[in-house]
């Protein structure tokens, strides 16, 4: 808490700004956001008392182990676990018999459903619903549930089959290798594995499906018993013909297959009759796993009729009634602790099922606790991966290089569980990221007994910018124009409309927008930075066996969602506290965010405590931690929370020394008059308001407030002045963040390895709040990126349909000398107009655009036509290169 | 010596055979020693009675169209017998010398000599079939008499009844044994061929289940290591001194006609000359 | 040395320990490994598990000042030996050492769950290299992976570590 | 059941405080016994629960393992010297430069400093079906996973493979059967030394090791002669990330050069066989002939006559033939940035 206080408090804009016609954006400038300072709990961190879900320990404690399916599909016909249970030392079983039945749909705002669709979510999505799906940075990607609404496919005659059954924490019918069956409780970890060792289960075997397009074989098996395609909530069987299947066993993908999802806006024929240059490719990306370093251990026990559980989780708030549900109980008899969490990147949004794991177990035991330590083998199966893509892209072009139509066909590895939609979310971020006036998307999302998708750091965002920037790259090169010229010549800007319809969608329907957008100065200032006019002479260049490219992509994603709530109480020893729903998963975001409230109320930063992590200590309702939507969402929320408490304060003051609040306001102090001096302490004001009580101490607050923050509010009541706000503030249009990226590489043509020698982010991120940690989510999201390019995978065994890279030196996350040992990046700075305080989100934006630059680099040193599948390994370009320029990787086969 | 077999958990947890184990292959070679020196010893005692030499003599004086010496094994069969004879020596170093010790790179040679055997035994089935009297090595339930013979003759009772014809019911014995093993092998080695890389077939190691697999691994080892001590015998027969006429006519192709008289039964097995021509 | 029955190289499961300067007495199972010790018998949780297979760096300790993978190393190997962890670093009175003060100010890593090892093996690089480029620092911190990715952030605040260090 | 991972189970520990006592212990204990030095390999395989070994043999304590000396003109190198110190340490960086670069280069500062060169060369492999705990060849089932119509088998074998197709890890492996290495291996009283050459052994002669040493064996000491100490070395490793990765295809080369010409030379590969496959061929081709553009191209040919791709390893030829090319002509490549 060491940033200097800046003499004079500026001016906050009370209502969101709204640049005059004509008028260019201006930055905005604050006493505390903008500025570097150090989060509270860094000391904690840095000195390691900080306490993640495993670092809990009580008295009694026994540990669990798993029994992870030996088969990819399989159906448990009996259990024998006597021989196990008789050990000493061996104290309980827990199998999918003992899970209560599916949970309603989470919260008053079911988060999942409410955060499932992709982005771009078309019209006709009632008004003031939450924004759609966003991931945190650091953390990001959406929960992943059912999508019913964009992407699926348009209505049909046939009856609709029953939605899908939801996944649970053990299972009766494993739907890939590694999915827990049951679980162990004993006094060690190593007894609990030997007891498991005992255990006889007696499976049926089931057909399974690895790779996708294997799925689509006509008479193949399907991954589910109910199908192979999610259709929806649903799922039906379909399979390509006989024709469609030769084609891809020749390694070409077959483009007019049929697809369960149409997607289209505008007059895809037209475009391309108008196009002067055509360019089309095969492309594959592969699906990786999220691979947070703390894995989802959980620790649980049972006190005084609560449930208290020690978990991993990236959103707080947004957890309970998940976890709730899943252990069977109401969410008020729950107490979830995670003040500090590992990592998630989208897989821990509401946290996981195997939650409720040790808190079953726990209650069997009477409330004794249980320890779950999920290894990294563990994880790597149940942690969740990013579906890969298996497809083909077709991009028509203007000679000066306007996008006339994009055609794309996009088959998504989508796990055993539900329709990821992540291919969806892509088709609609390119009408956005490329503002084609002409696209059609055809998509399957095809079930797989591999781990089961959900939403990783930009879901659909990272794979958009891999899938369509080589495109224009392409066209760029063929056409002779520049990168940065191309992007620009295309880029959304203002309040840029894009997304996709259904077929049949009645015309004149009305398109989403955006709040706002500032690619070509994320552009300009990237080239500027990166010095791309001078970097030009690099392209093509070589030395000995290397030759050097440079390239450049941009990256979107949604940045904000609206509708939560703030909470803070100023105690009558002048401290105020902040409390806070959002996780603490390493953004700062849960720190930087409640900052607002002390920037508007004016509270010295000194005077502040941020209470998170535990929902005993009453916690407002908060954003999903994903999506790039925290700070957005929270900003919004807390600058309504700081405008209450100022009101509140400035009220106080008018009764107590008449006059009107409006003529009293808020310094270091305390409040003040206007043009007079000091009227109340800080200790004072919480004083006055508990002696006050009714609005001022939180025992009357708004109806509109979500219940969790209601339960805090109640319990907080009479404790000082409570500030409590939802955020009401209006929006027109969708919030969405943007990346450049630029990126400098160096291709050994021998051996066919690669480095990257520089690479430059510039970000589109509105207000900026804390500069360090921004430059941590533009760059950490830029190297998760590249990771997805350089040398993160899944592999399978298919006959087994085994994972093989189970182990960190397998899918091989990049390590710091992957990169180059210096990383630059800058913000744009320009607010969003419909937030008071600017800021939008940056977790995912930056992960795509890092990711298309360094392919655009790589394709620039090596020529077009080598790079078709991501990781981009040194084979491909190595033997491609010997061969002539002609891959000879399977351009098409899935999870090797 | 532990379990017979060994087993090990399929990438599916399913437990499923592997092998036999090597115990066996001590077990097969102890035992074929063991019965070498039982029968080494037993035949010191052995009261084995052959046709009187009067009688072989009164024999002879009847049978003067017989040729000197009688064909035993043409030279088709004889060449069948040694080319059989090598790659089954073959198959069972390379099997089974790293077993004991001595490593080098076996497996090319364990398949060639298979193939080897494989051809050979394919030819001599036709061979046997069409050109040689393929009962004549064949036991059945007629043999029963000749067995009880032959029981009463070791004792040294000279029993009437039928005299082997052109094999002795041991030899034909020791040949269902060896066809049982040897198309145990080969069924199950030619098998095995899809799991090795020969270059000779498309390999589809997937091509049966794991536990089938399992099935055929062993039953290939039981079988190879059942060879041991079947040659063991084998090769002490041929060496023992009172069997040696029927071991050089393996390698010269005849038997002298008193031999023939001796220890056959002329009605059984009418004797051929050298040039293939039925005489008497 | 343990030695139990007489035989050499025998092992007893009660054995001391130097952790952080102090003498530790602790019963230590054969197969347990100097990760778990700290864990779950010291109450030393700041040195973390994230693969548990000396892949991710986030149990790296000091042994006799040497940058090791706790998970991956045996208890009873590290009898007599001076171990340090993260909780070992700063002053008894709480002053921070140099490399976790650069930290503070830079504002460095994000989760932080990796940060412990990250610290450890920076502490330990610095000891055999006071003054490294960042090139050189990269490559002796190269054994840590941070999955937030923060790694220029985390190079910026150890190069201010070292001219910390060598300053302190 | 299915595979229990993480969880290793209980077994009985020594650690001898000299090779003597640990010969004892090997002794006693026969094939129950594990023999442990830095630990890198073996806690794999007990956390997988696939090795259970009753008795742990831990080498640590034993001081006469470690340590490099003066060997007349050579070295000798005690097997359970840390990575680290081999990389480090300046008798090494002077006269073989190639095993201090081979050395550097292995997986993770972290793991240098524990990992030891004994250990390091002797490593089992690590294709990820025998490694899963598959019945395979090389566990002593029937069956190559990684050798079927449908596996993945990007890091596997091109090179004298026999059934099995794992390849050896090592990278400290290939530069010392580079520089002539012999290894001094103690049984019980006895004491032998095997060549490189022997030491590393193919599928054909034991699917189930990499290396000659058996229960009971312990490798004491590396030699490494005088013979190539301060000639022309090249070692290059092509691997996915810069850390913690295997080598896809790693090159240890020596020459001596006479004048112009190379007069003898060492060129060995791993990454593609059982066995630091060493290039005979190319050796005999190359000598007499100068380090130019023509003899790396020749010898390249020769470098991969007999290779034998799988489905996804093809690649491996053609990146033979490069590594081979600049080995011969010498060119400084980025090897550990």
């Amino acid at each position: 808490m060491a940033e200097q206080q800046k003499p004079v408090a500026p001016a906050i804009p009370v209502a969101p700004t709204k640049p005059a016609p004509g008028e260019a954006p201006k930055k905005l400038e604050f006493r505390l956001l903008g500025h570097n300072y150090t989060t509270p709990d860094l000391v904690a961190k840095v000195t390691g008392k900080a306490k993640y879900a495993e670092d809990f320990r009580a008295e009694g404690m026994v540990f669990i182990k798993l029994m992870p399916s030996p088969r990819p599909h399989a159906r448990v016909i009996s259990i024998d676990a006597s021989a196990a249970l008789a050990m000493p030392g061996v104290h309980g079983i827990l199998t999918a018999k003992d899970l209560p039945a599916p949970p309603p749909p989470p919260g008053p705002v079911p988060a999942a459903a409410a955060a499932a669709r992709p982005a771009g979510t078309p019209p006709g999505t009632p008004a003031g619903s939450p924004a759609p799906q966003a991931a945190a940075p650091g953390g990001g990607g959406a929960p992943a549930a059912p999508a019913p609404a964009a992407g699926a496919a348009p209505p049909v005659a046939a009856p609709t089959p029953p939605p899908m059954p939801p996944e649970f924490a053990l299972t009766d019918e494993p739907v890939y290798e590694g999915e827990p069956i049951l679980a162990i409780a004993a006094d060690s970890e190593e007894l609990a594995a030997e007891a498991i060792d005992r255990i006889v289960v007696e499976f049926e075997a089931l057909p399974f499906v690895i790779d996708p397009l294997e799925g689509m074989r006509p008479g193949s098996p399907d991954g589910r018993t109910q199908g192979n395609v999610f259709v929806g909530p649903s799922m039906k069987t379909v399979k390509w013909t006989a024709a469609d299947m030769a084609m891809v066993d020749a390694g070409k993908f077959p483009v007019n297959a049929e697809a369960t999802e149409t997607l289209t806006y505008g007059d895809i024929e037209k475009g391309f009759a108008e196009a002067d240059l055509i360019v089309e490719r095969d492309s594959q990306q592969q699906t990786t796993s999220h691979q947070p370093l703390e894995s989802r251990s959980a620790m649980a026990y049972w006190q005084n009729g609560k449930c208290h559980i020690n978990v991993s989780t990236q959103s707080l708030a947004r957890t309970v009634a998940a976890v709730a549900g899943w252990v069977g109980i109401k969410p008020e008899e729950l107490v979830l602790i995670s003040e500090y969490t590992g990592g998630g990147f989208g897989s821990k949004i509401p946290g996981s099922q195997s939650i409720a794991i040790p808190a079953l177990m726990s209650k069997k035991l009477n409330g004794r606790p249980v320890m779950m330590r999920i290894s990294r083998a563990e994880e790597t199966y149940i942690g969740r991966v990013r579906p890969g893509y298996q497809g083909w892209v077709k991009m028509g072009f203007k000679k000066d290089g306007r996008i006339t139509a994009v055609d794309t066909f996009i088959v998504e590895a989508s796990g055993p569980y539900r329709r990821q939609g992540d291919h969806a979310t892509s088709a609609n971020l390119a009408t956005l990221q490329f503002q084609a006036p002409n696209m059609r998307f055809r998509g399957l999302s095809v079930a797989t007994n591999t781990p089961p998708g959900t939403s990783q750091r930009a879901p659909g965002g990272l794979q958009s910018s891999v899938w369509f920037e080589p495109v224009v790259a392409e066209a760029a090169r063929k056409l002779g124009i520049d990168q940065v010229a191309i992007r620009r010549l295309n880029a959304p800007e203002g309040t840029a409309q894009f997304g996709l319809n259904p077929p049949n969608t009645p015309p004149g329907r009305p398109r989403n927008k955006v709040t706002s957008c500032f690619v070509k100065e994320c552009l300009d200032k990237g080239a500027e930075i990166f010095g791309w006019e001078a970097r030009k002479a690099n392209s093509g260049k070589r030395t000995g066996s290397k030759v050097r490219g440079i390239g450049v992509a941009t990256g979107a994603y949604t940045a904000g969602s609206i509708g939560v709530d703030g909470l803070c109480v100023l105690r009558p020893d002048g401290k105020l506290e902040i409390h806070q729903g959002i996780g603490n998963l390493g953004t700062h975001s849960v720190v930087d965010t409640a900052r607002v409230i002390a920037e508007i109320a004016n509270v010295p930063w000194e005077n502040c405590e941020v209470v998170w992590g535990n929902t005993a200590k009453g916690l407002p309702w908060s954003s999903i931690q994903a999506g790039s939507q925290t700070t957005y969402a929270h900003t919004r929320a807390n600058y309504a929370t700081g405008m209450d408490l100022k009101k509140k304060l400035t009220e106080i003051a008018a009764k107590d020394f008449g006059g009107t609040p409006e003529q009293y306001d808020t310094n270091a102090q305390g409040v003040i008059r206007k043009g007079g001096g000091l009227r109340l302490t800080w200790a004072k004001a919480a004083e006055r308001a508990i002696a006050l009580g009714g609005i001022y101490d939180g025992t009357e607050v708004p109806k509109e407030l979500n219940a969790m923050t209601k339960a805090a509010a109640a319990a907080h009541k009479g404790r000082g002045l409570m500030g409590v706000a939802r955020d009401n503030l209006p929006r027109d249009g969708q919030t969405y963040g943007f990346m450049s990226g630029f990126a400098e590489v160096e291709v050994d043509v021998e051996t066919g390895v690669w480095r990257i020698l520089e690479y430059v982010g510039v970000a589109d991120v509105g207000t900026v709040i804390h500069p360090n940690s921004l430059g941590g989510q533009i760059h950490g999201g830029g190297i998760q990126g590249i990771g997805h390019v350089r040398s993160q995978k899944l592999v399978y065994d298919p006959h087994y349909g085994a994972g093989l890279s189970t182990r960190l030196h397998h899918n091989k996350p990049p390590t710091i000398l992957d990169i180059p040992h210096t990383l630059k990046w800058a913000a744009v700075e320009l607010p969003d107009p419909t937030n008071p305080i600017g800021a939008k989100g940056i977790g995912e934006p930056s992960v795509g655009a890092a990711a298309g630059a360094v392919l655009n680099a790589l394709a620039d040193a090596i020529g077009d036509g080598i790079i078709r599948r991501t990781p981009v390994q040194p084979e491909h370009i190595m033997e491609a290169l010997a061969n002539g320029g002609k891959p000879a990787y399977e351009p098409l086969t899935a999870f090797i | 010596m532990g379990n017979l077999v060994s087993w090990a958990r399929s990438p599916w947890g399913d437990s499923v055979l592997t092998h036999i184990s090597w115990d066996l292959f001590w077990a097969s070679l102890i035992g074929g020693l063991l019965f070498l020196v039982a029968h080494g010893g037993y035949m010191l005692f052995s009261q084995h009675h052959k046709r009187d030499s009067s009688e072989v003599d009164r024999m002879e004086a009847d049978r003067k169209g017989l040729p000197a010496n009688v064909l035993r094994h043409g030279f088709v069969a004889r060449m069948f017998h040694w080319v059989m004879a090598f790659s089954m020596l073959t198959l069972l170093l390379t099997a089974f010398l790293p077993i004991v010790g001595v490593q080098f790179a076996w497996v090319q040679w364990h398949w060639m000599a298979g193939i080897l055997l494989t051809a050979s035994i394919m030819f001599h089935i036709v061979h046997a079939t069409f050109v040689l009297d393929f009962w004549s090595i064949w036991v059945g339930p007629k043999d029963i008499p000749e067995f009880k013979a032959e029981m009463m003759r070791e004792v040294g009772i000279d029993a009437p009844g039928p005299k082997p014809g052109k094999y002795p019911l041991g030899n034909r014995l020791y040949h269902l044994a060896v066809v049982v093993a040897g198309l145990s092998v080969i069924v199950t080695g030619i098998l095995m061929m899809w799991r090795v890389r020969t270059g000779l077939v498309e390999r589809n190691p997937y091509m049966l289940t794991d536990s089938t697999w399992g099935i055929t691994y062993v039953v290939h080892g039981l079988m190879g290591v059942g060879f041991v001590g079947l040659v063991i015998a084998h090769i002490y027969f041929a060496l023992r001194p009172e069997k040696l006429w029927v071991t050089k006519s393996m390698i010269f192709g005849t038997i002298t006609r008193r031999q023939y008289l001796e220890h056959h039964d002329p009605d059984r097995w009418v004797a051929e000359s050298k040039s293939g021509s039925n005489v008497g | 040395m343990g030695q139990n029955d007489g035989m050499a190289g025998a092992v007893e499961r009660l054995i001391t320990l130097d952790v952080n300067g102090q003498q530790r007495r602790v019963d230590v199972l054969k197969n347990e490994t100097l990760a778990m010790t700290l864990r779950y018998k010291l109450g030393l949780t700041g040195t973390k598990l994230g693969c548990d297979r000396a892949e991710c760096g986030a149990c790296t300790v000091l042994v006799d000042d040497v940058p090791r993978y706790a998970c991956s190393v045996l208890t009873h190997s590290v009898r007599g030996k001076k171990i340090q962890s993260i909780e070992g670093l700063a002053a008894p009175d709480g002053t921070l050492h140099p490399v976790q003060q650069a930290v503070v100010e830079g504002q460095g890593f994000q989760c932080a769950f990796c940060m412990p090892g990250f610290v450890m093996a920076t502490v330990g690089f610095l000891k055999t290299n006071p003054a490294p480029t960042r090139a050189q620092l990269a490559h002796g911190i190269s054994g840590n992976l941070c999955r937030c990715a923060d790694y220029n952030k985390i190079l910026d605040c150890m190069m201010v570590a070292a001219d910390k260090s060598r300053g302190a | 059941m299915p595979p229990i991972r993480d969880a290793m189970s209980a077994f009985e520990l020594f650690q001898p405080a000299s090779v003597g006592d640990a010969l004892g212990i090997l002794d006693r204990h026969g094939a129950d016994a594990w023999v442990m030095a830095g630990g890198m390999d073996t806690f794999d395989w007990l956390k997988d629960r696939i090795k259970k070994p009753k008795v742990v043999v831990d080498l640590g304590m034993v001081d006469e393992l470690r340590g490099i000396k003066d060997a007349a003109g050579g070295l000798e190198i005690g097997a359970t010297t840390t990575l680290t110190t081999v990389a480090n340490n300046p008798l090494v960086k002077e006269r073989f430069p190639l095993l201090a670069e081979a050395a550097l280069i292995v997986a993770s500062p972290q793991i240098r400093n524990q990992g030891t060169v004994g250990g390091n060369i002797s490593q089992d492999a690590r294709c990820w079906y025998y490694r899963a705990g598959w019945p395979c060849y090389r566990a002593g089932g029937n069956i190559c996973y990684a050798d079927t119509p449908t596996a993945v088998n990007r890091e596997h074998a091109i090179f004298n493979a026999d059934r099995c197709v794992a390849v050896n890890p090592s990278d400290t492996a290939p530069a010392l059967v580079a520089l002539d290495a012999e290894f001094v291996i103690k049984r019980g009283s006895a004491e032998r030394v095997v060549p490189a050459r022997e030491f590393f052994i193919g599928p054909g002669i034991d699917i189930t090791r990499l290396t000659v040493l058996q229960p009971g064996d312990l490798l004491t000491a590396i030699r490494i002669p005088a013979t190539w100490a301060g000639k022309a070395h090249y070692f290059e490793k092509v691997r996915d990330r810069m850390v913690w990765d295997f080598a896809l295809v790693n090159i240890a080369a020596s020459l001596n050069m006479s004048g112009a010409t190379i007069s003898d030379a060492r060129m060995v590969v791993n990454g593609v066989a059982a066995e630091p496959y060493r290039l005979d061929a190319v050796e005999a081709a190359i000598k007499g002939r100068p380090r130019d553009k023509a003899t790396a191209e020749m010898a390249a040919d020769l470098a991969v006559q007999g290779a034998v791709p799988l489905r996804h390893n093809a690649y491996k030829i053609p990146l033979v033939k490069a590594l081979v090319k600049r080995a011969i002509r010498g060119e400084a490549e980025w090897a550990t940035s």
